[in-house]
């Protein structure tokens, strides 16, 4: 029965949306190989017909690196557990977190994709827009929130008529 | 003077007033303090007490700045600015009483960093870098010691070093202030001075964790976290919870894939920085309980571990030989929209209209065609606006934590009136309770209650309706009452034109998702007995094997083995909110995405990874009744859903409320 | 003249010693060589010990293992009291000064690797990730690994 | 006495002295110092008459209830006094110079001033701080053991001043005697009808409550004294918002020592001119001197302001055990005031301005003598220790602080350390004033500063004197500290 049924499983789309969590490298080595000698061959192609530079053609980054996915630029919220706000300054430029295993001898993380790692930092979104182009990444703008400062008062503390009166010291 | 509130219809802003900032000219609003100043004009000044959404307390003194013409340094936190004000953050005088209170601050602070929680993390530490001296004065510890405090029991999530606190009272004015709970305060004064519960007690609020957050020193940290990791080897990912529908944002921290801690991440709409204790201390369910491997049901009847391809082939045959309106689907809590969608296409498909959620609504009237019956129409931060509130049948205090929290700062800062139809219940604040049934919201629907005035009179009213009695047998007719009224309140002259009046409150994360695809709600819809059903994350009980035909044939989908996973002939190990790239969709209506931190757990699988590959193996051939909210007490709030009750730590809540007093 | 005999001699009585001209043919193919000694002992695995000073150090103490059923051999056949003579760590055979008996003394193992009994490390930290078990119908030990050489897995990995 | 004033006269009084004083006031309130002084006219102060005394039945000799109080002028025209209006007792408060009594020296009417800004709705309060609990000071209990009436009078006469609804005595846990007496002249002025609805018919409402204390000392601090009386902890709040815009209950208050109130009464009835004529310009009046430690007969006494400090303890107090050369150190204002040498108390006045120019201050005007045969750092030592045991613990440089300086000061008497150490003493306590919520911290400073400002060599020698003793072995190490402390020798 299940010989049979296997005729209707498309391995191919199959092995593509399962992937295991682990032993990626010899999956991804075949198909990422032609790409790689593609993109060498027209290596010198680094401006585009706007006039922009593009250097994801000479980087060699292999396609299925870059262009499944979405690098995600945003201004990192705050630590919580401290209250220290220089980190929320500037512009970050992040991929998502990709497959992970654990090395079985000493349980040191391991993964297979370089750019899960990589953490970029601009002093503005339009950096870190024209970064992610040049290199042909896709990208999604998370927006900065504005904070609305809110006035505060240490008399609220003492207020005859309002509930901010504190009670417990 | 007195506390200035936000006013949804902001009065003309009054003058700014110039004040300088090292010698910066910086136009700022009367009223604002000298800190904030400062750090408008991106100067930031080292603070312990001072927070953000806390009162104002002073007592740290570390935020002394020097200000011309007053010849002692002053608190910057809360001394208001004045016209003229030249605030100096980098003399002389500033730095060395920030020395000074620094130098203080580490006679009797014990050396404990290798060894601190907090360590890598620490205001104390930083700012003792940044600000404090080089090298120390204090030999006395050859002579006398440093002080030492017993630490306290205040329950099995927060572990406290008292010996470490500083005494900046944010924890104190966290939790009467934020939790509503009076249950920290000092005892003793001067050296002596203790920060505690004075009578040994559990720290009863499902808001607890926070405080870990808030500590600026290691003295209160979390006691699950408690010397696993340290915050360097931590890897960031920003997420959203999905443990009610609120979708506080997180951030998830894991070190060589596995989850570590779950911090609060800043959103000024949803959860401002604070967190549920679910949220933040659940983490060790998604550890416990996985489904790992696809398992199909032997020839003896016992669910056995097979390949993706067995499994899948499996669902694929009996896919193929059901008919169309045998084939059914109910999604559970935490089904994302991605899965979501792939199922409703996978079933429509087979031309199969069965798509359930697990979470009932009332369909009669308009149902769910229009997405602002079943939303949080006003949002959560517009309950800061609001001036009456009409909570009906839910105690959205362990429905939704956060959700409560706003409504105890609306009720705190901007004299927010509640009033509450439905069981009595503890929320933190006070309100009007008005009755227990449905009738008495008839009565005040009708106008003859003595609240409907207050509503009446009211400049931006809301209402909001708990889903649990939504789904009961009165569901239909409490949404019928609530959503006239809505109606009526809403077209009234007194109320503006924007704002919404009905609020629906869920709890569960998937529901608006699922209704927004087209879900219909409740599995008592259900009319067709079918022959194969999926569960999507179904793990409520609410789907009874005996309720089903002999035959029907089971596929559970999710990530725990609880109640969905027991009743199935086949499982499909999916990805827990941890390990997935996926939307949801919150009480307010608002998309949100987790992201992934972690990979699924050996053979488990993005869900919608798995129904799409289900869908392209299987070719087709074509009122008397009390409103009673689901959670009334603290020890029901912990162990709600199927990570919760796979969590130790929950459990360990569940027994501390229970026999600590 | 009678160096060579003298040579012919020696080599005569090692053939002698190893146990005539067959078996002497089977010794060089197996270890590549012929030497004479004195007996020293013989151990309870069945190694014979020799000592023969004419060689030079290092190689005047030797021993040869029983062919009886395997056709290789190793260095780990050597018990340990026997090492310490064959590395020269003391010059008293066990013959001479027995082995102190002691009662947690385990019989000597020659080296498993490479066997069926070979040691292989295991984690013995607890798996992160805790599985559900499925209830169970009928008593049975739940040993299912996922298979290996499965059709879809051998594609996919 | 010509020959010190001469001296003042000479030097003028500095604006930036006066300031260091009033520290215990955020600066953002308007100093004492903006208006120019009078003239000086008057060139010899003390030996007051007794015709001139406020407090006549300090010494309890006479009945203290209402009986004796009227008797004694208490309760005289006090409707007449009310009706005359809020400003003008305000105006006469401000022209009879006088100065708050309870240690800041802040301008009493113009304190009371600030409460008569335009209402919005909240009730006004009179506050009367009988928190007494400055060591050395003992001025306020006998005023209300002995002279209630004349308390309540004054807090009728003050809150009428400042339009206040009602008077709230906050009198400290341990005067039992004191709150007593005082619950019981309340009931009789209830009684007669003096307070309450309708005050001595004057169609004012006024209602006098006490409130007692649980004996902090910090308690005595304005705000402190505001969060207690509201059944709080009493710990100090920040200033601003001032009690005049966020006081008891949220409401405006107006925090007055018992001495400043009571003395209201007789200025408004004799008139501000008479009180103005005791003592130097801007530091006129008549006080209550408490005169302790080592002399002959220790007692409170009404002098005149400006009084010379030799003049008040020679005359009152019968001298300095073992004559005035015996005399080794004065605290002269209670226990948080820096203490002055024989050679300053030679000619020192006992006023506001004088003794600020002395490097010290009136604070209390609690006289804390010292002979030679004290160990005036043992002394020191032991009020630092009073300092920490009170200090609140709210704000970090008193709490860490004051028990810092608290083992250094007793391995000081000790002579168990080493001489920079006095530096970093001084530093500390530096690093203590002028950083905390409340004055509190600057109370335990100043003791400290004064020692090592006077007597450096002593402590210097004391270390010497130790060092060689045990060759400097047990500098460091020892945890017997603080149980040697009690054997150290006191006389040397």
């Amino acid at each position: 029965m299940a010989t049979s049924m296997i005729n209707l499983v498309h391995r191919a789309n199959l092995s593509r949306l399962l992937r295991p969590a682990v032993r990626l490298g010899q999956f991804y080595s075949t198909t990422s190989t032609p790409t790689v000698i593609d993109k060498q061959e027209k290596a010198l192609e680094v401006i585009d017909e706007d006039g922009k530079e593009v250097i994801d053609t000479t980087t060699g980054v292999p396609d299925w690196l870059v262009k499944e996915r979405k690098a995600r630029i945003f201004i990192p919220a705050r630590n919580a557990m401290q209250s220290g706000s220089f980190n929320t300054r500037n512009w970050h430029l992040e991929f998502d977190t990709a497959e992970r295993w654990e090395n079985p001898l000493m349980g040191w993380g391991s993964n297979a994709d370089p750019l899960s790692n990589l953490c970029l930092t601009f002093s503005s979104k339009e950096a870190a827009v024209d970064y992610a182009e040049k290199h042909g990444w896709n990208y999604e703008i998370d927006e900065k929130t504005e904070v609305k400062m809110k006035a505060k008062s240490y008399g609220a503390n003492f207020s005859w008529n309002k509930k901010t009166r504190v009670s417990t010291k | 003077m007195f506390c200035q509130t936000q006013h949804y219809a902001t009065a003309p802003a009054p003058e700014r007033i110039e004040v300088f900032v090292n010698d910066k000219s910086l136009l700022v609003d009367p009223g604002i303090t000298v800190l904030q100043a400062c750090a408008m004009a991106g100067v930031e000044i080292p603070r312990f007490c001072y927070h953000d959404r806390l009162s104002v307390a002073g007592n740290c003194r570390m935020c002394l700045v020097e200000v011309e013409r007053s010849i002692k340094p002053v608190a910057s936190c809360a001394m208001p600015v004045m016209k003229g004000m030249k605030i100096k953050t980098d003399s002389p005088m500033t730095r060395k009483a920030r020395e000074g209170v620094m130098e203080f601050l580490l006679v009797n602070h014990p050396l404990d960093c290798p060894i601190c929680d907090q360590g890598g993390e620490c205001d104390l530490q930083d700012q003792s870098m940044a600000f404090g001296s080089d090298r120390s004065r204090f030999v006395d510890n050859r002579f006398s010691g440093k002080r030492a405090v017993e630490d306290k029991n205040v329950g099995p999530l927060v572990k406290t070093i008292m010996t470490r606190c500083i005494h900046c009272t944010r924890c104190i004015r966290f939790a009467s202030e934020v939790a509503g709970v009076d249950d920290l305060g000092t005892t003793g004064r001067g050296s002596d001075m203790q920060v505690g519960t004075y009578v040994e007690k559990m720290f009863k609020s499902e808001l607890s964790g926070n405080v870990v957050d808030l500590c600026p020193v290691g003295a209160l940290t979390s006691k699950p976290y408690a010397f696993t990791a340290r915050p360097w080897e931590l890897r960031k990912t920003d997420s959203v919870d999905v443990m009610d529908a609120v979708g506080s944002n997180i951030v998830v921290n894991t070190r060589s894939g596995e989850v570590m801690r779950i911090l609060p991440r800043m959103n000024e709409d949803i959860n401002e920085e604070w967190i549920s204790d679910k949220t933040r201390y659940s983490y060790d369910g998604l550890k416990r309980q996985r489904l790992t491997k696809p398992m199909v049901k032997d020839d003896k009847g016992n669910l056995t571990p097979c390949t993706w391809e067995e499994a899948l082939v499996e669902v694929a045959q009996k896919l193929t030989q059901a008919n169309g309106n045998e084939v059914a689907a109910v999604a559970g809590g935490f089904a994302d929209a991605e899965s979501l969608v792939a199922m409703k296409d996978l079933l429509n498909k087979f031309d199969s209209e069965g798509l359930y959620t697990e979470e009932g609504f009332p369909s009669d009237g308009s149902g769910t065609d229009f997405r602002s019956s079943y939303i949080m129409n006003s949002t959560i931060a517009g309950i800061e606006d609001a001036d009456v509130l009409l909570i009906v049948g839910a105690n959205p205090r362990y429905e939704a934590p956060l959700v409560n929290a706003r409504i105890r700062k609306g009720w705190m800062h901007n004299d927010l009136q509640v009033g509450l139809v439905g069981t009595e219940v503890d929320l933190s604040y006070n309100y009007e309770h008005l009755g227990d049934t449905a009738a008495t919201l008839k009565e005040i629907a009708s106008g003859k209650h003595a609240f409907s005035k207050v509503l009446a009179n009211a400049e931006r009213p809301m209402i909001l309706v708990g889903n649990t009695i939504l789904q009961g047998h009165e569901g239909a007719a409490v949404h019928e009452v609530v959503a006239d009224m809505s109606h009526k309140l809403k077209s009234s002259k007194k109320v503006e034109k924007d704002w919404k009046v009905l609020n629906v409150l869920h709890r569960v994360a998937s529901q608006v998702a699922a209704l927004d695809i087209g879900y219909k709600p409740g599995v008592n819809k259900m009319t067709e007995k079918p022959k194969l059903l999926f569960l999507l994350g179904a793990d409520a009980g609410l789907v009874k094997r005996e309720d089903l035909p002999k035959d029907c044939f089971v596929v559970y989908q999710g990530h725990h083995g609880d109640q969905g996973a027991h009743m199935a002939d086949v499982i499909l190990p999916g990805a827990a909110y941890t390990e997935k790239t996926a939307t949801y969709v919150n009480t307010e209506g608002r998309a949100q995405q987790t992201r992934r931190a972690v990979t699924p757990p050996v053979y488990a699988r993005d869900d919608w990874k798995i129904i799409r590959a289900l869908s392209e193996g299987s070719k087709a051939q074509s009122l008397k009744q009390p409103l009673q909210p689901s959670i009334l007490e603290l020890k029901d709030f912990y162990m709600t859903d199927s990570i919760s009750r796979a969590s130790q730590t929950m459990a360990k809540c569940v027994n501390a409320v229970q026999t600590m007093k | 003249m009678s160096y060579f005999l003298n040579a012919i001699r020696t080599e005569l009585n090692a053939i002698k010693l190893a146990g005539g001209w067959k078996a002497s043919f089977y010794r060089i193919l197996r270890e590549t060589n012929l030497r004479t000694g004195s007996l020293v002992g013989t151990d309870k695995y069945g190694n014979k010990y020799f000592e023969n000073n004419a060689y030079f150090m290092s190689r005047n103490r030797f021993v040869v293992y029983p062919y009886v059923d395997r056709f290789d051999f190793d260095a780990s056949q050597v018990p340990a009291e026997w090492h310490r003579w064959l590395h020269y760590v003391t010059d008293h055979p066990p013959t001479i000064v027995p082995p102190e008996e002691r009662k947690f003394l385990q019989p000597h193992e020659t080296n498993k690797t490479g066997t069926k009994l070979e040691y292989v490390p295991y984690s013995t930290t607890r798996p992160k990730i805790e599985e559900w078990q499925p209830p169970r119908t009928i008593d049975e030990p739940n040993t299912w690994i996922y298979p290996a050489s499965c059709q879809l897995c051998t594609d996919l990995l | 006495m010509a020959k010190p004033l001469r001296r003042l006269q000479s030097n003028g009084i500095q604006g930036g002295q006066l300031q260091s004083l009033c520290r215990a006031l955020v600066c953002t309130r308007p100093s004492s110092t903006a208006a120019a002084p009078p003239p000086q006219t008057k060139t010899s102060f003390g030996n007051m008459k007794d015709e001139d005394r406020i407090f006549t039945n300090l010494y309890g000799r006479h009945d203290w209830k209402l009986a004796g109080a009227l008797q004694r002028g208490d309760w005289y025209k006090t409707k007449e006094i009310i009706l005359k209006g809020q400003d003008w007792i305000v105006k006469e408060t401000t022209k009879s110079g006088l100065r708050g009594r309870g240690g800041a020296g802040f301008p009493t009417g113009m304190k009371w001033g600030f409460m008569n800004k335009p209402g919005d709705g909240r009730p006004k309060y009179l506050v009367v701080n009988a928190d007494e609990g400055e060591p050395g000071t003992c001025k306020d209990r006998e005023i209300m053991r002995h002279d209630p009436h004349k308390l309540i009078e004054g807090c009728l006469v003050a809150g009428a001043g400042m339009g206040a609804r009602a008077a709230y005595i906050y009198i400290r846990g341990e005067f039992y005697n004191e709150a007593s007496n005082m619950q019981l002249a309340i009931n009789e002025a209830y009684r007669e009808g003096l307070i309450g609805r309708n005050a001595c018919g004057s169609g004012y409402d006024f209602d006098v409550y006490m409130h007692r204390g649980a004996g902090a000392y910090i308690c005595g601090e304005e705000t402190a004294l505001i969060e207690s009386l509201e059944g709080k902890q009493g710990k100090p709040r920040l200033k601003p918002p001032f009690p005049a815009d966020v006081g008891v209950f949220g409401c405006p208050t107006t925090v007055a020592n018992v001495e400043t109130v009571a003395v209201a009464p007789t200025i408004c009835r004799r008139g501000a001119d008479w009180f103005a004529s005791f003592g130097r310009p801007r530091n006129t009046g008549t006080k209550l001197f408490n005169i302790s430690g080592h002399v002959n007969h220790p007692c409170t006494v009404e002098e005149e302001m400006s009084v010379p400090l030799k003049l008040l303890i020679e005359k009152h107090a019968g001298g300095v055990i073992g004559g005035w050369d015996n005399l080794l150190a004065v605290i002269p204002g209670g226990s948080s005031t820096p203490l002055i040498p024989k050679s300053v108390c030679e000619d020192v006045l006992m006023d506001f301005d004088a003794l600020v120019e002395a490097q010290t201050g009136l604070g209390t005007a609690a006289v804390i003598v010292m002979n030679k045969q004290c160990d005036i750092i043992l002394a020191i030592a032991r009020l630092i220790e009073f300092y920490k045991h009170e200090s609140c613990g709210q704000c970090t440089p008193c709490r860490e602080g004051c028990s810092w300086m608290n083992t250094i000061m007793y391995r000081f008497v000790e002579g168990k350390a080493t001489p920079d150490e006095i530096d970093m003493l001084w530093e500390l306590s530096k690093q203590i004033e002028g950083h905390t919520i409340c004055a509190l911290g600057d109370g335990a400073a100043w003791p400290v500063q004064g020692l090592i400002r006077h007597f450096r060599p002593l402590l210097e020698g004391r270390m010497a004197d130790f060092a060689a003793k045990t060759a400097g072995e047990k500098l460091h190490g020892s945890l017997e500290l603080q149980t040697r402390v009690q054997l150290v020798q006191i006389t040397k």
